[in-house]
């Protein structure tokens, strides 16, 4: 049943980076084979949820410069972030904004026709790039049709990737499972570009889509890289009660508060400057300040949260700018943002780490890369702020195409060995670890264990006590005997990829806390109760975690590149 | 098994997966759940369509009888100028009213007129393609039919001689 | 507003043809609140009941168009229909009619995207190079606010096959492109930074191309995301037939000094 | 034949243009109905006559064209919309060509022998 399929260029994953990746490598030469390939049907990724802006330069005449952008940046990533990829992401980024101009993307356009910018958390300047609220869907959009230009490219929708295929240190290839009729599948190619996406679904509450669970970085993982801290995991502050869909920053960039019970716009007390418009993990610790002191509001479902306001700022506005979040509160919360407050609360939204690559996204193996959210390049350090992804997906995603697609010419003629031996081994782990494992929890009941688990004990604020009880339960929950698949159907097996996915979430659960617990200090999204302050001279550095045979991950530690700026405290 | 990239650069495994079309056919043309006035005017206007082609080639098959002279042509008045003939008439009056003013609304509409135009959705989302002037076109085209229909009626269950 | 939980039978189509097994309906019983969506009370089947149900879904935010399913009799997004406002104690989910159906609920939408891809949606501009090569040199096109409230409507497609499902004339003409890709070819004709109106219109005015639209409305009429493709189509026979005229200009780059 | 190469867009403005013009063709040709009692105006005499003008013997020949083209390109339309096959189509179009032939033909045969008696 082995089937080989060979293309020049393998993507995995669809969404803003994987895009971007394929049509610089398709527009590169048009004999390159690119196969992108994704869970879930191509257009359909995850990035599609993203609303706010996408952060670049553009109005240097009127203020804003590139320094500027850097400098938020770094000092957003509480300076754990490396300054020279930092650096790279604000110089690129503006060509990618008018690239996606000349490809349609429907911009949200000033009087005189140029690209408007609105507000964003944590930045010295207007420079989130927008299109209404809708600037992840936009973008995909933008990017879906414009490869549908390109001849070579094919797109491989609903393939599921479960592993890495390797000869020591070199890329080969993928093993994968075509969703529609259930083969197992093995793809190979020269360069491979890894693109699979955050992994948010780790948590219960939580604005990722339910594709987004960590098969990808797993993927990684498994096959002997290292994921790179993975403790870092921004709550966003406003997601609403109780489906988690998020609120854009773009509502408070645009003018929204936040208040509590007392009716206080309480963001004064912690950000006495900035205000609302303060970094997501500075807002997000204030409400649960807020929350702990008794000032929140509870939510019918009994959950405690605060409001955000956007009554003052008009139906007219508010139609022309935020017309998809109005959409989403009367729809998912009963509420329209013109007239009421709505029920907020910090909800998990990104994970700073990832899969562990240099400043050219290059991963630790020869011919792979890594770009987007799956990604750790370092460009977020601790606490990524807000539109500054959408922005790292469209520089890594055209820096990795190009390179990828300049492996793959140089080999074009070498079709890699298709040694059977790791296709088999895999195909053991799934097919008999999985498909006719022999468990008898229900997996389902698995997994909301493990995501309330770690809702509960490694949400905004952490301590030693929770972080180690919450690992105790993942652990616990790993050692149950819940690996099985009651659907025994080859085609579209939904059930089956939702235990491979929870039995990859157990693992990079495991990672996060246990990265939690090894980092005694606060730092950005990372705040610690019994160790308050940053602690530059010990956790000045990354975490790495790699796979051990014997199950737990091996933990190590890696420098932090510093190019111009020296630490200081971050005040907002 | 064999890979088969096709035109739409999707490709597929293939391998034994049956797929079973879903197509509703001709169900779907009257379908009967809940799509509007648009969707009833639509199956409306077709059903009008085919029946008025149908009495049109009736009725010119009728008028061929004057060549045979006066004694073909009222026996053929005889077949049709019964109270089943004339019911018959009146449905296709009763067609013939409501399709044309439904298609002169048609005509408007499919070039683009009194439809409507683009801009900023608010929601809740209303189509403006689907405005009052569409559906009182509709409407009026019913109504008209039944007018005419009746008045056809009268005509012809009036006086009959 | 107290939190009150119901219960309502959910009525599931279930086949898997490879298996030989007919097409029947499966019946859950779930709980359901205030805002509990479709989607939410068949993944609720799904893990506490039956776990072979299929189904396709991901953002549960009507914004990725996944979970299109014929629910209640119409086609509609399983995440974005709340049971509350259904009004009624059985729902019943069966897969988007006019899509081949590969299991339960899930339907395959190769087809569809194809049509899509068919009318060439992407922007065609001779004059302006469209890649960005020159990394010194950016400038983006002019265009105004009132120059993207002509398209920006049909951008809101997110391609999720319901108003497909619902076209009478799809139904039986399987060369139809279908409401969404032809609205997406108004979408491209209106935004002024693309010259390709020929080649599109060329491609729809074909034996199975647009006049195969009837203004039936029902694309519209089901589309949750408001794209109203039923008023696209028709502006574009409009200017097939010569009634109305495309007034647009074609946009131009700024200059570097605006 | 040139006839088939028309452009579907061509195809729909005959199909509207044959439309309109119809409704007042038909619109005259049944006032005529009205001029006297219903009955009446069906009595083989007085349709004779109808056809010794000549105006009206046009008007019926218009009718009888525009309204087989509209009415067989409409049936056109719904039969292929029905199947698709490059067979389905070409004998449709060829069929209900015939057809449309067919009906003028005959159609033209009662009125010129018609006005002739
Ligand atoms: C609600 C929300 C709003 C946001 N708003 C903003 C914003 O305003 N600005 C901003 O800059 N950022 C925002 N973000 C963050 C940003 O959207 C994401 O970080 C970004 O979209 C990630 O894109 P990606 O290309 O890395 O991956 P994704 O879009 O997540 O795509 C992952 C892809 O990988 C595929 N995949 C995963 N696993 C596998 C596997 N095993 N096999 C095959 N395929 C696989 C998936 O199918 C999918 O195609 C937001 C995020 C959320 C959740
Ligand atoms: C009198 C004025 C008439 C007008 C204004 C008119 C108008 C129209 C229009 C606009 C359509 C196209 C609808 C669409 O695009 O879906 C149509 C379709 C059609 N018409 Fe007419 N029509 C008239 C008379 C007739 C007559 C007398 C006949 C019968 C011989 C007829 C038979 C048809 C048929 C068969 C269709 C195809 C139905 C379809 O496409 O759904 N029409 N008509
Ligand atoms: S036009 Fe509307 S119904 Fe059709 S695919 Fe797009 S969003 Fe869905
Ligand atoms: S439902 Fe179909 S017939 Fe036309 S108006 Fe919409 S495409
Ligand atoms: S799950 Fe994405 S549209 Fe419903």
């Amino acid at each position: 049943m082995t089937e080989t399929l060979s293309y020049d260029i393998l993507i995995v994953g669809s969404g803003l980076a994987g895009l971007r990746a394929a049509i610089t490598a398709a527009s590169k030469n048009k004999n390159l084979k690119i196969a992108v390939l994704s869970k879930v049907q191509v257009m359909r990724s995850h990035s599609v949820s993203a609303e706010g802006g996408t952060a670049a330069v553009l109005y240097e005449n009127e203020g804003d410069n590139i320094e500027s952008h850097i400098y938020d940046t770094i000092k957003g990533s509480d300076f754990l972030a490396d300054q020279d990829v930092a650096e790279r992401l604000v110089n690129w980024i503006p060509s990618e904004i008018i690239q996606l101009d000349r490809w349609g993307m429907p911009w949200s356009r000033r009087d005189n026709g140029r690209i408007d910018q609105r507000k964003f958390g944590g930045y010295s300047f207007p420079r989130a790039t927008y299109a209404q609220d809708k600037v992840g869907f936009y973008e995909m959009q933008t990017l879906y049709d414009t490869c549908l230009k390109y001849d070579n490219i094919f797109f491989f929708n609903e393939w599921f990737c479960t592993s890495i295929l390797h000869e020591g240190n070199t890329f080969q290839g993928f093993t994968c499972i075509e969703m529609k009729n259930g083969n197992f599948v093995k793809v190979v190619a020269p360069s491979g570009i890894i693109c699979t996406g955050g992994a948010g679904r780790i948590y219960s509450f939580s604005t990722y889509a339910y594709s987004s669970t960590p098969d990808g970085l797993d993927m990684a993982y498994r096959a002997g890289m290292a994921l790179k801290d993975m403790e870092f995991v921004q709550f966003h502050p406003t997601g609403i009660l109780p489906s988690g869909i998020l609120i854009t920053e773009g509502a408070r960039g645009e003018g929204g508060y936040l208040i509590n019970s007392e009716g206080e716009r309480f963001m004064k007390n912690y950000a006495g400057e900035k205000l609302e418009l303060a970094p997501r993990d500075v807002v997000s610790r204030s409400m649960i300040t807020e929350i702990q002191a008794g000032r929140g509001f509870k939510h019918v479902t009994g959950a405690d949260c605060l409001k955000l306001d956007l009554t003052h700022l008009g139906a007219e506005r508010i139609k022309e700018k935020l017309a998809g979040i109005r959409e989403i509160g009367i729809k998912f919360s009963g509420i329209d943002v013109i007239d009421e407050p709505i029920e907020v609360r910090p909800v998990c939204h990104y994970m700073m780490g990832g899969i562990h690559s240099n400043v050219d996204g290059a991963t630790e193996f020869d011919g792979l890369w890594v770009a987007g959210e799956a990604s750790c390049n370092s460009t977020h350090g601790a606490n990524r702020l807000g539109a500054n992804s959408t922005s790292e997906c469209l520089v890594w995603g055209s820096i990795t195409g190009e390179l990828a697609a300049n492996r793959a010419l140089s080999k074009k003629n070498n079709i890699p060995s298709t040694d059977d031996h790791q296709f088999l081994i895999e195909e053991k782990r799934i097919y008999d670890g999985i498909f006719r494992g022999r468990g008898d929890s229900n997996p389902y009941e698995i997994r909301k264990n493990l995501t309330d688990t770690m809702d509960e004990k490694s949400y905004v604020y952490r301590n030693e006590n929770d972080l180690i009880e919450g690992l105790k339960r993942i652990r616990s929950l790993k050692s149950l005997s819940w690996k099985h698949v009651d659907d025994q159907a080859k085609e579209y097996n939904t059930n089956f990829i939702n235990v491979m996915e929870i039995d990859s979430m157990m693992r990079v659960a495991e990672i996060v806390l246990m990265g939690a617990i090894n980092r005694r200090e606060s730092r950005g999204a990372h705040a610690r109760i019994d160790y308050p302050n940053r602690d530059d001279n010990n956790f000045l550095k990354h975490t790495l975690a790699y796979h051990n045979s014997d199950g737990e991950p091996r933990m190590e530690w890696h420098p932090v590149v510093f190019t111009r700026y020296a630490p200081v405290e971050r005040k907002y | 098994m064999g890979i088969k990239p096709n035109s739409e650069n999707t490709p597929s495994t293939g391998g034994d997966i049956k797929l079973k079309s879903g197509r509703e056919g001709l169900m779907g043309w009257l379908n009967p759940t809940r799509y509007g006035w648009e969707r009833v005017s639509y199956w409306l206007q077709r059903l009008t369509g085919v029946g008025l082609l149908i009495y049109f080639i009736g009725h010119i098959y009728e008028t061929s009888s004057l060549v045979n002279g006066i004694n073909a042509w009222n026996s053929m008045l005889e077949l049709t100028q019964t109270t089943g003939g004339h019911i018959f008439l009146l449905l296709v009056i009763g067609a013939s009213t409501f399709h044309t003013v439904n298609g002169l609304r048609l005509i408007f509409t499919e070039s683009g007129i009194g439809i409507g135009r683009p801009g900023r959705p608010d929601y809740p989302y209303d189509a403006t393609s689907l405005n009052y002037k569409q559906k009182s076109g509709i409407w009026v085209a019913m109504l008209l039919a039944a007018i005419a229909m009746l008045y056809g009626g009268m005509v012809m269950f009036g006086d009959v001689s | 507003m107290s939190e009150e939980t119901n219960k309502i039978k959910l009525k599931v189509y279930r086949t898997n043809y490879n298996k030989e097994e007919s097409p029947h309906y499966d019946e859950f019983e779930v709980s359901v609140k205030r805002w509990t969506t479709v989607l939410d009370a068949l993944l609720d089947a799904k893990s506490y009941s039956d776990s072979s149900l299929g189904i396709r879904y991901s953002c549960r935010m009507a914004s990725c168009g996944s979970c299109g399913m014929k629910i209640n009799g119409k086609p509609r997004l399983a995440c974005y229909t709340k049971i509350s406002e259904l009004n009624d104690q059985t729902i019943v989910c069966d897969p988007l009619p006019s899509f081949p159906r590969i299991r339960d609920l899930v339907t395959d939408f190769t087809e569809f995207f194809s049509h899509h891809k068919k009318i060439e949606p992407y922007i065609h501009n001779e004059k302006v190079p469209i890649e960005v090569v020159n990394k010194d040199d950016l400038v983006e096109f002019k265009q105004t606010p009132e120059d993207v409230d002509k398209y920006l409507q049909f951008s809101y497609c997110i391609k999720c096959g319901l108003c497909y499902s619902a076209c009478p004339t799809v139904a039986t003409d399987t060369k139809f492109p279908g409401p969404q890709a032809l609205s997406q070819t108004y979408r491209y004709m209106a935004d002024n930074r693309d010259s390709g109106e020929s080649t599109r219109l060329d491609i729809i005015d074909d034996r199975h191309g647009i006049w195969r639209c009837h203004f039936a409305g029902s694309c519209s009429n089901v589309c949750p995301k408001g794209v109203d493709p039923a008023l696209g189509i028709q502006l574009l026979k409009g200017h097939l037939i010569g009634i109305t005229k495309n007034d647009k200009k074609i946009a131009t780059l700024r200059s570097k000094e605006e | 034949m040139p006839l088939l190469k028309l452009r579907e867009s061509q195809i729909m403005k005959i199909h509207y243009l044959t439309g309109i013009c119809a409704v007042f063709f038909v619109a005259i040709h049944i006032l005529f109905r009205l001029i006297m009692p219903f009955g009446q105006s069906l009595e083989f005499h007085n349709v004779v006559a109808n056809y010794h003008n000549m105006y009206y013997v046009i008007l019926l020949e218009l009718i009888l064209v525009f309204i087989s083209i509209h009415g067989f390109n409409g049936l056109r339309i719904i039969l292929i919309e029905l199947k698709q096959n490059q067979w389905w189509e070409s004998t449709i179009t060829i069929l209900v060509l015939a057809a449309m032939i067919g009906v003028v033909a005959y159609g033209t045969r009662t009125i010129i022998i018609g006005s002739q008696l």
